[in-house]
């Protein structure tokens, strides 16, 4: 019980940044092996909260606002850009019918 | 100003949502096993009034709900950089004021746009 | 001052009032190109022939870099630079006989080339240098590339990404000198001042020898030019035989001798069997050519690696020599591209085979093609025997077996040489040269000029050997010099 | 500070005027917030003032802006019916580009890394917009989708190597993150990936290889007009923005992260080059092109010296000023034979003399032939390269320059020496005013190039 | 000390939670009665006294029914849905602060289970969660019928969520924290924000309305349209998941708001009160106070479901993004300037 508690208190650094490095590596794994638009932005999606995970680690062990600020700024242009990338893939699929990105291939990669 | 939250003050919350999460699983789990089975293939289609339906549901639905989501997104965003404001609002002072009344009437100035475009605008 | 600056921008003036005069754009080009040949005499008779550089401008240009528009002349220059207002008029005036397309474009880059060559002729400032080097390059692109012959198009790229290939490199080479420059500017003397080790000396030199032998063209750099001297238009092929060809000779004795002597030292022995690789060779396939054209271009190879030879002699002789020859050559082989031109132009094929039998019905050709051909095999009395004669010494200085080789072959040259006048003007007619007409006009105008110089040239080439006399002298001393003090 | 305002501020107005269907006023009011920045731009020159501790109005920022702000204003000339036949959202995307530029501002000016995260994510969601501007065309949607996911998945490197910056030096502030460098005896373990995925994002958004492979898709399937934006303006800001921080902040770190970059460089030049060769279609060449002239932009970084930050902004502008010319010329060649092949260039010598010749200016500044501009800027980076004697690299550059040569001359082949359709093509006021305007810039940089080379 | 703090943080979320269910419970019961009497009927009265033990009756019986899956259905996500709607309301109540501390047996025990710095947001970020399973228990039908539905409330729910936000940044402007527990703490006496607050009061009631899905924002759910909304395919316990979900986010909101703008627990006289009743019982009085508060609103939200008619879809939207919202800001701007004018910034 003790432990749990002292351990809920202090996470060590180390760990903030060891997850936020296999959240990360998940999206970006996600993005190079996933074929569905969605999926893919998904995981861009997952790599931004790894960040954001890892800016609040390492505000709160600054013990600096300024980088849970950054989170604010990272959360609103990601938001953004979810705007902006979901308008994009449904007008791909209204042109398309798929959102597979194995479609896009008429320009050549 | 206001005391700052410790990982210790959340774990409470993690035994509330433990509890909530048990309470949830074990019903479902008993009305699993309470209730009779006695399945037919009518039973198992999907209701649609009484008429036989007719396709995949999964299809695109109004472009309408969807810039409503995509809107909500910006603007509920949007809405978060208020809050840190609002708790530092007497710390801040006149500048922070000017400095957000520009920011909302950026905002409201999206929100014109949006509502001149009508987007929102429901028939 | 001013007049050297005039000298430089007045074809460049030319150029643009000709790009605009449409119809007329051949009479403009002709006035600005013979008051330019006026200027050049003008100047030439103000240059005191002495080791001096004269008319000397230096004014900032690029002043955080250290460039500046400095340029001048002295005797070696001088004589380039009369040699480029010379035959640029000629090479117009032997266009009266085309109607090209698109007239006002074609003399304004004839013009605009003239100043790039005028710059490189006088710049004392390496960015200078290079600056007027690839000014050249750009107008006789389009020259040849617009008003070419058939498949112009691949031939010139590789013409114009070999040149480039070499002036690019060069610049590196001009850029290490800059660095190691503690003035930081480009200025030819601080060039000539610098200590280099005998390492840093062997590359530079190859990353100017490169440019310049491309330019020239020394075997095995010379693939291009065959091809591109029969694919371009005459006076393009002029252009590129008589004076472009000049700029890389005229690079290797202002830019490369003096600034690298350790690496001309360690590495000119390989340029002189280059060159004389490149007569042997040359004169042999010019042997086998069937097309008038293409054998005059190989025969232009040969002598132009005579000069090369006599100039990596390094002495007296063969410097003179070199100097002579550049401007015979230059005056000679502008007079056989212009013959093969008269009779392409009015037959329409330069194959030696096809042709025959001109002398009878073209007289005054005939006479002419025949001084300029004896010109060109060096003839005791005409322009090529004194060049040829001074180079022949020379790489006799540096060593005997060159010479005999180089000697050999040009005596080879010049059976080739009038084998091809024979066949061409002398026999029967045939039903292609049976209508054959005579020169006339500003055709006989060029052809005789030409004649006149190639005579005068021969017989009192005083002029010109002491023109270039004080300047070759202060070069070869102060190059050995500092070959002395390195070693 | 006052640029940004300025150009935000007309942004809203051009929307607005829109929104009232006042669309003969939109070229006016955006020409006229241009000249306005403009002329901050030049009011602010030498003041190197902080705002905020966010951004830096040095001369490099203000340079670069003037830059960017003209090259917008020359595209937005261009823009002359190009919308008008497609939509009818024209203040859209006017508006759009000019949020776009002023995302480039905050990028090229930024002090703190928040200020480049927003920057870039203002320009680049801006232009995920424009790259699909044409909804119904295939080529566009995609283009669109895939810069941005690209864009996006950038976006994630680069926020990354910032937070792992962050926590080494606790701060965001590009001079805190210098003295970082400088005073501290050992440098978290966290600062070197840190610096690489930042690298690795930064490439990324300005297409250089091994990070490339969306440029073409996205230059040539996106509107051409916008592909001229993205390849010039946006380009150049990204340069701006990895100068900022690796020749800034991160200059002492330049011996780790030299390695790295010059792989970049070398394949990049490489890359760009070689398939830029077996291009049949001008603007997927341009594509590759530009990948091609991001490895000499970056050239300027393997060696710094005090003059690295101006030869990158010569460059920039020298390559700005002669992708526009090449783009516009696109523009028009393709709306008159609606292809953008080679073929459809050639005998343009003899449909429009004057833009045959604007073009051929222009692929001689994109060759870098000297008396152009483009010239110069090559010189200055091989002569940046040169001050350590890196001899080998020079000339692996000059070989691939060489490369370049032969496709920027099969534009010029086929506008003078091919013949083509005999159709008179004739261009619009506004577009010879650009094309007039951009030639005398390169002409005049490449002549004199003195009066921009000290602006740093 | 820490299995004691652990000891008893698992009581106070048992007995919160358990309370919690039964007053849901208990509403749906109450909700039939209101209903009646508002019709002028009887509404439930066989199971027990008045009907007393009709939710247990009910409760068995969802149990015991027969557990349909749709074949053609997602089975994981049409189990998770009702699950995850259920869950989020229930832990809603993590952070409402039920009292002040309460002496017992020698020790202070505070009547909430945890005070964070972040309540406000952390109650947003909950009842925000619970859309989630409505979408997921709509789309998992695959059902026209009940994928529309649950477009229709996910679309409502986002839409009044942003005034919501919006209305709550005024109160934060003079409350100057997101701890719930000092906000209520703020309220003492008679100081209730709902006094200084009353327009944004309003647009936060209105905008609970919707986020609980309650008449007259029922979209989701009216059978007139949409057959049974999106729990169209649910049967046994997950439709009774679905159902208590509903009551329970009444609960929450009615807690909420009774939190924010009513005072909580305070009361006037409060003072007195506590030296009267001593640290045990005082504040056991103001939590039963403040469930009062909660069970006003509980029934005001009946009353308003029985008294007003359904918006349309149009009416809805309208309402949330045309009106709402410019109101909020509007409340917003007036709150920030009175604030500067009144303390002179």
């Amino acid at each position: 019980m003790e432990n749990l508690f002292t351990q809920a208190a202090g996470v060590p650094l180390n760990h903030y940044i060891y997850l936020s490095a296999i959240i990360f590596s998940i999206g970006v794994i996600g993005v190079l092996t996933r074929r569905n638009a969605i999926v893919i932005f998904m995981s861009v999606e997952l790599m931004l909260n790894a960040v954001n995970l890892l800016l609040t680690a390492f505000s709160v062990h600054n013990n600096d606002p300024a980088g849970q600020v950054f989170v604010f700024f990272i959360m609103a242009l990601a938001a953004a850009e979810v705007a902006v990338g979901l308008a994009i893939i449904v007008m791909v699929y209204r042109n398309t019918k798929s959102v597979d990105i194995n479609v896009l291939n008429r320009l050549k990669w | 100003m206001q005391a700052q939250s410790s990982s210790i003050d959340f774990l409470p919350i993690i035994f509330q949502v433990i509890v909530a999460l048990g309470f949830v699983v074990t019903t479902l789990v008993a009305t699993h096993f309470l209730g009779p089975k006695r399945k037919t293939s009518d039973k198992l289609e999907t209701f649609e009034a009484g008429i036989k339906s007719v396709g995949n549901a999964r299809q695109p639905f109004s472009i309408k709900y969807f810039v409503v989501a995509i809107l909500f997104v910006l603007f509920d965003v949007e809405v978060i950089f208020m809050y840190p404001w609002a708790v530092n609002f007497r710390t801040l002072r006149m500048d922070g004021m000017i400095e957000m009344f520009i920011f909302m009437g950026t905002l409201l100035l999206g929100f014109i746009y949006v509502i001149k475009k009508k987007v929102l605008d429901w028939n | 001052m001013e007049q050297l600056l005039l000298l430089i921008f007045l074809p460049l003036v030319g150029a643009i009032i000709t790009a605009f005069s449409g119809k007329s754009a051949k009479i403009v080009s002709t006035v600005f190109s013979v008051v330019s040949l006026g200027l050049a005499l003008v100047i030439a008779c103000n240059f005191i022939p002495n080791a001096s550089t004269q008319f000397e401008v230096n004014l900032p240009w690029i002043a955080d870099l250290g460039i500046n528009f400095h340029a001048g002349i002295d005797g070696i220059s001088m004589l380039v630079v009369l040699l480029t207002n010379l035959l640029v008029p000629i090479i117009i005036l032997s266009s009266y006989n085309h109607e090209y397309k698109n007239p006002a474009a074609f003399y304004a880059l004839i013009l605009f080339m003239q100043c790039g060559l005028l710059l490189v002729f006088t710049a004392l400032d390496a960015f200078l240098f290079y600056i007027g080097w690839e000014a050249a390059l750009i107008p006789i692109y389009f020259i040849c590339a617009i008003w070419g012959g058939k498949d112009r198009i691949r031939i010139n790229m590789k013409f114009f990404v070999y040149t480039i290939a070499g002036s690019l490199f060069m610049l590196m080479g001009i850029i290490y000198l800059y660095l190691q420059n503690p003035a930081h500017n480009f200025d030819i003397q601080a060039f000539y001042a610098l200590n280099l080790d005998s390492a840093q000396q062997g590359w530079i030199f190859w990353a100017f020898f490169i440019a310049f032998a491309i330019k020239m063209p020394i075997f095995p750099f010379h693939t291009w030019q065959p091809d591109t001297y029969t694919a371009a238009p005459t006076q393009g092929t002029m252009l590129l035989s008589g004076i472009m060809l000049k700029m890389g000779i005229y690079g290797v004795i202002r830019w490369l001798l003096p600034i690298v002597p350790a690496g001309v030292h360690d590495w000119g022995q390989v340029a002189i069997v280059l060159s004389i690789i490149g007569i042997v060779y040359a004169s042999l396939i010019a042997f086998t050519q069937k097309d008038a054209k293409r054998l005059v271009a190989y025969s232009s190879i040969a002598h132009v690696g005579l000069i090369s030879a006599g100039i990596f002699a390094f002495n007296q002789q063969g410097m003179q020599g070199a100097m002579v020859q550049m401007l015979s050559h230059g005056i000679n082989v502008v007079g056989l591209f212009f013959v093969l031109d008269i009779i392409f132009s009015r037959v329409k094929t330069n194959k030696i085979e096809e042709l025959g039998g001109i002398a009878k019905v073209a007289p005054h050709l005939a006479l002419t093609f025949l001084i300029i051909v004896l010109g060109t095999v060096a003839l005791p009395g005409t322009n090529g025997f004194i060049g040829e004669f001074l180079l022949l010494m020379g790489v006799y200085n540096y060593g005997i077996w060159a010479s005999a080789i180089a000697g050999l072959t040009i005596i080879f040259g010049a059976v080739y040489m009038l084998r091809m006048y024979q066949n061409v003007m002398l026999g029967e007619t045939n039903s292609l040269t049976i209508t054959f007409t005579d020169i006339k006009g500003t055709e006989k105008l060029v052809l005789y000029t030409i004649c006149a110089l190639i005579i005068v040239l021969g017989i009192y080439p005083k002029p010109v050997l002491h023109l270039t006399e004080a300047s070759v002298q202060h070069l070869l001393e102060q190059v050995n010099q500092k070959l002395n003090t390195v070693n | 500070m006052n640029i940004i305002i300025t150009i935000s501020i007309t942004a809203f107005i051009v929307l607005y005027a829109g929104l009232f269907k006042a669309n003969k006023a939109l070229l006016p009011l955006t020409v006229v917030g241009l000249l306005t920045a403009l002329g901050f731009t030049f009011c602010a020159w030498n003041g190197n003032a902080v705002h905020f501790g966010m951004m830096q109005t040095d001369n490099f920022a203000l340079a670069f802006s003037g830059i960017c702000i003209i090259g917008t204003l020359l595209i937005f000339l261009l823009t002359q019916n190009y919308f008008h036949a497609k939509s009818d959202n024209i203040a859209e995307y006017y508006t759009l580009i000019l949020f776009a530029l002023a995302g480039m501002i905050m990028m090229v000016s930024y002090k703190n890394m928040a200020m480049l995260f927003v920057g870039l994510e203002i320009m680049s969601v801006s232009l995920y917009i424009l790259a699909g501007i044409r909804k119904k065309d295939f080529a566009s949607n995609e283009a669109s989708l895939k810069y941005f996911l690209m864009g996006a998945f950038s976006t994630g490197f680069l926020l990354f190597g910032i937070t792992l910056i962050y926590g080494a030096t606790g701060s965001f502030d590009l001079d805190r993150i210098q003295a970082y460098l400088v005073n501290s005896q050992v440098i978290s373990p966290i600062f070197y990936p840190g610096v690489i995925l930042m690298m690795i994002g930064l490439s990324f958004k300005i297409g250089a290889a091994p990070f490339h492979f969306w440029t073409p898709d996205v230059y040539e399937g996106a509107p051409t007009l916008i592909t001229t934006f993205m390849s010039t303006v946006v380009k150049t800001a990204g340069f701006a923005a990895f100068l900022r921080l690796f020749a800034g902040a991160l200059a002492p770190l330049h011996d780790f992260w030299v390695a790295p970059l010059m792989v970049i460089v070398c394949l990049t030049l490489f890359i760009g080059n070689v398939t830029a060769l077996f291009q049949k279609n001008f603007k997927r060449m341009l594509a590759y092109s530009s990948i091609s002239h991001a490895g000499y932009l970056l050239f300027s970084l393997i060696v710094l010296t005090k003059n690295s930050e101006n030869n990158v902004l010569v460059y920039a502008a020298a390559y700005t000023f002669a992708s526009i010319i090449a783009f516009a010329v696109l523009i028009l060649v393709k709306q008159k034979t609606g292809s953008d092949s080679f073929e459809s260039f050639n005998g343009l010598a003899k449909r429009n003399p004057l833009v045959a010749l604007c073009l051929t200016v222009a692929m001689l500044s994109l060759a870098g032939i000297p008396l152009t501009a483009g010239f110069i800027g090559k010189y200055l980076m091989f002569l940046n390269v040169m001050t350590e004697y890196k001899t080998l690299l020079v000339a692996f550059a000059i070989l691939n320059a060489l490369v370049g040569f032969y496709y920027y001359f099969r534009v010029i082949v086929a506008v003078w020496f091919k013949d083509g359709a005999e159709t008179e093509l004739s261009a619009p006021v506004q577009y010879k005013v650009v094309l007039l305007v951009s030639v005398a810039i390169t002409l005049i940089l490449g002549i004199y190039p003195a009066i921009i080379l000290n602006l740093i | 000390m820490d299995s004691a703090f652990v000891i008893e943080k698992f009581i106070l979320v048992a007995v919160i939670f358990g309370i919690s269910l039964v007053i849901a419970m208990y509403s749906t019961y109450a909700e039939r009665k209101v209903a009646a009497y508002l019709q002028d009927r009887l509404g439930p009265d066989r199971a027990g006294p008045f009907g007393i033990l009709q939710p247990l009756a009910d409760g068995l019986k969802m149990f015991m029914k027969e557990e349909i899956i749709p074949t053609s259905s997602n089975r994981f996500l049409f189990i998770a849905g009702p699950g995850l709607a259920l869950l989020c309301a229930c832990i809603g109540t993590a952070v409402i602060p039920w009292g002040s501390p309460v002496l017992i047996a020698g020790k202070t025990i505070p009547l909430q289970v945890s005070d964070i710095n972040v309540g406000v947001l952390y109650i947003f970020g909950v009842v925000s969660l619970g859309v989630y399973g409505v979408m997921i228990g709509g789309w998992a039908s695959n059902n026209k019928y009940s994928l529309l539905s649950a477009i229709r409330a996910a679309s409502q729910n986002i839409s009044y969520e942003i005034a919501m936000g919006l209305s709550i940044i005024a109160l934060l402007l003079m409350t100057n924290t997101l701890s719930l527990k000092e906000i209520v703490d703020q309220q003492h006496g008679w100081r209730w924000n709902v006094l200084y607050q009353p327009l944004g009061f309003l647009i936060f009631m209105v905008c609970s309305f919707a986020e609980t899905n309650r008449a007259p924002f029922d979209l989701p759910e009216c059978e007139t349209e949409l057959i049974g909304g999106y729990h169209t395919e649910y049967s046994s316990m997950k439709l009774g998941f679905y159902l208590f979900a509903e009551y329970i986010n009444m609960f929450v909101s009615s807690a909420v708001m009774a939190a924010l703008y009513w005072g909580g627990y305070n009361y006037p006289g409060m003072d007195s009160m506590a030296v009267w009743l001593g640290p045990t019982w005082a504040p056991l009085f103001g939590t039963a106070v403040f469930f009062g508060k909660i069970c006003a609103f509980i029934f005001f939200f009946m009353w308003v479901r029985w008294t007003i008619p359904r918006f349309r879809y149009d009416q809805l939207m309208n309402l949330g993004w045309k009106g709402l919202i410019p109101l909020a800001i509007a409340n917003i701007i007036i709150t920030g300037v009175v604030i500067a004018i009144i303390e002179k910034f």
